[in-house]
């Protein structure tokens, strides 16, 4: 660290007025401290910073800091300091060059130089900052994903059911309903009592062996009873009028033609043979 | 840039971005005016066909997901999936397709009495909502789906959802199906029912009605 | 599908559902063996470039984001950054641009020292962490960023820090010139830099440098 920069004094300055319970940021007109104000003092020279006139610079600082001293009760040691640098420094600077040797100094260009370097340095930062702030921010500007999945793919409270299983499990149960609320319209039935008196009145007309299909009467339209219905009944009402003895019926094999005729036919038959 | 393909980044983006689904109004109160959302959103789904992403529509709101094929990749954080029992499907099944239904309705198709905890399951679930009431004696509550049903099942709504041709397509139906057998559709609002009562999704009379011992 | 459209579509995929960015090396362990993940990510960045959405790399790893252009539609999703005073940001460029730095680097290039909460800030909110700690008398604690700096920055890395070539060309991030000044390099870790020791980052001591009396 250089002697005659001496940049830590600021820092004990800063240091001292903490201790003494000053005001810790100094911000004067929204600067932060004195480089802040230098740097700002040195950009209205509008050059390379590295090509600044410190004398001129020096200049301007203190007329600053003369101007916040009259508008204001204190400055910040630090201002001061740094103002008294920078007088002595200005001070050097004017000094004709073959100056005398004072210890371990280094020349006073060398220390314009290095407090340009320092504000280049800080300028460099404010660049930074800038250059940051102005990227498209997280949260601001750009967003990610508002709806992430990774972590909640499927949460636990995913059920596993597909629209499958749903329609399965509809048709299913329709299914069962169906079957178990089924009520098949009662058939229109031939009644027993028409087949028997029909029968009772077609009996002394079979003579020979006539099959039941013929004898059962035809089916109707749509609304009557069936054809199943007629044999059935016709049927029945047979092996009642065999039992009373007006029928008699046959039927040669299983499943085979059932074949009815008319006892008295039989009897008339007997008779006219007895005769 | 021309218009549609702004309008489509836009979109991409509030999609992207948002924290759920959005529906084409929420979208287009988001976006300046004069941009077309639908075709917007007919562009970025057609964009996304086939993709590792696609734009899906949900219960009428658009979200992107990740492809189902995919969804092996994403396994890792996979937790085991619940299973819903057989009583469950079948109860959501009949209330999807006949809501609103009410208890006595869904019992009476299902030929048993809902178990215990059926109901609540589904309810838990947030798949089933109450509806409404029925005007009817007893003015007995109805039952529905709900958003989050259509969204596990991926349907943009109950008209979605798979008729008598669908089922027969895929085998469930045949011809032992009695004549009369028909599957209604459930995205008409029935006329004979009435908004549910003030308080009546924290009713104690409900909750009895999950809970009771006559729950068979 | 040849191998290269699906290995986009994987990798979008699992791009899209992750919650945070991921790292080539992360998409490749979740990847069947065989596929490229490298051109994947070079396809995919093509094909979103210009969209709504786009991919980018943050902190060496990989996500998708909305457009910047497009952040003016986010009014809901849009969170009020926890606004940093400009000595935070200063320290935070100090920090990013010239890291590892210590505390007293820091306050060596702003000519102020560090007022009180103004690291704690950066420490908070994740920007800031700490590096470990130089090898020189007292061995100083030594700040840097974070991945988070990164990734709220949209940096790919420090090397992508706005103007850093350029500073560091004209020697400006080199603390060292002239030899008055104490000047850290900020590329790559420190020669004389120690990892912290264990314990470091929650020692009383430590908590002391910035919550203590002392803090300047």
């Amino acid at each position: 660290m250089s002697d005659a920069f001496q940049p830590s004094l600021d820092f004990e300055a800063v240091g001292d007025a903490v201790a003494d319970g000053e005001a810790l940021v100094v911000d004067i007109d929204g600067y932060e401290g004195p480089l802040h104000v230098l740097l700002a003092l040195a950009r209205t020279q509008k050059v390379d910073l590295l090509k600044l006139s410190i004398t001129k610079l020096a200049e301007q600082y203190l007329a600053f800091v003369q101007e916040a001293r009259r508008r204001r009760f204190s400055l910040a040691a630090d201002y001061l300091v740094m103002a008294s640098w920078l007088a002595y420094l200005k001070s050097r600077l004017l000094l004709p060059r073959p100056e005398r040797k004072t210890g371990d100094e280094p020349p006073a260009e060398e220390m314009a130089a290095a407090l340009a370097f320092r504000l280049a340095k800080l300028e460099a930062m404010r660049r930074a900052v800038e250059g940051l702030t102005s990227r498209p921010r997280l949260k601001r500007d750009v967003f990610t994903r508002g709806d992430p999945e990774a972590l909640v793919v499927i949460p636990s409270t995913r059920i596993e059911a597909s629209l499958y299983e749903l329609m399965q499990a509809y048709v299913t149960q329709r299914k069962k309903e169906g079957e178990r609320r089924y009520k098949p319209t009662v058939p229109v039935v031939y009644p027993l009592d028409d087949a028997r008196e029909r029968l009772r009145g077609m009996a002394p007309r079979l003579t020979g062996w006539t099959t039941l299909d013929s004898i059962a009467p035809p089916v109707r339209g749509e609304q009557g009873p069936t054809r199943a219905s007629y044999l059935a009944s016709t049927l029945s009402a047979g092996l009642e009028l065999v039992k009373e003895g007006a029928l008699e019926a046959r039927q040669l094999e299983h499943f085979h033609d059932l074949f009815l005729r008319s006892r008295r036919g039989f009897e008339l038959e007997a008779e006219a043979e007895g005769a | 840039m021309s218009d549609g393909i702004e309008a489509e980044r836009m979109v991409e983006a509030l999609l992207f971005a948002a924290a759920g689904p959005m529906s084409a109004a929420d979208l287009a109160s988001r976006l300046p005016e004069g941009f077309d959302v639908g075709r917007a959103l007919a562009g970025l789904r057609a964009r996304y066909a086939g993709r590792g992403v696609e734009l899906e529509c949900v219960a009428e709101r658009w979200r992107f997901r990740t492809a189902p094929d995919l969804g092996y990749l994403m396994t890792e954080e996979r937790e085991e999936p619940r299973r819903l029992s057989k009583a469950a499907l079948e109860t959501l099944a009949i209330i999807a397709y006949h809501q609103p239904v009410t208890r006595a309705e869904i019992e009476a198709v299902r030929g048993v009495s809902l178990s215990r905890g059926t109901l609540d399951v589904l309810l838990e679930m947030n798949f089933v909502r109450l509806r409404g009431r029925r005007r009817t004696p007893g003015r007995p509550v109805t039952y529905g789906t709900s958003d989050a049903f259509l969204e596990h099942f991926g349907l943009a709504s109950l008209a979605d959802l798979p008729g008598a041709s669908e089922m027969k397509a895929a085998g469930l139906l045949d011809l032992s199906i009695p004549a009369g057998f028909e599957v209604p559709d459930p995205s008409g609002r029935s006329l004979d029912e009435d908004p549910l009562d003030p308080g009546d999704e924290d009713a104690p009379e409900f909750a009895m009605d999950f809970v009771g011992e006559g729950d068979g």
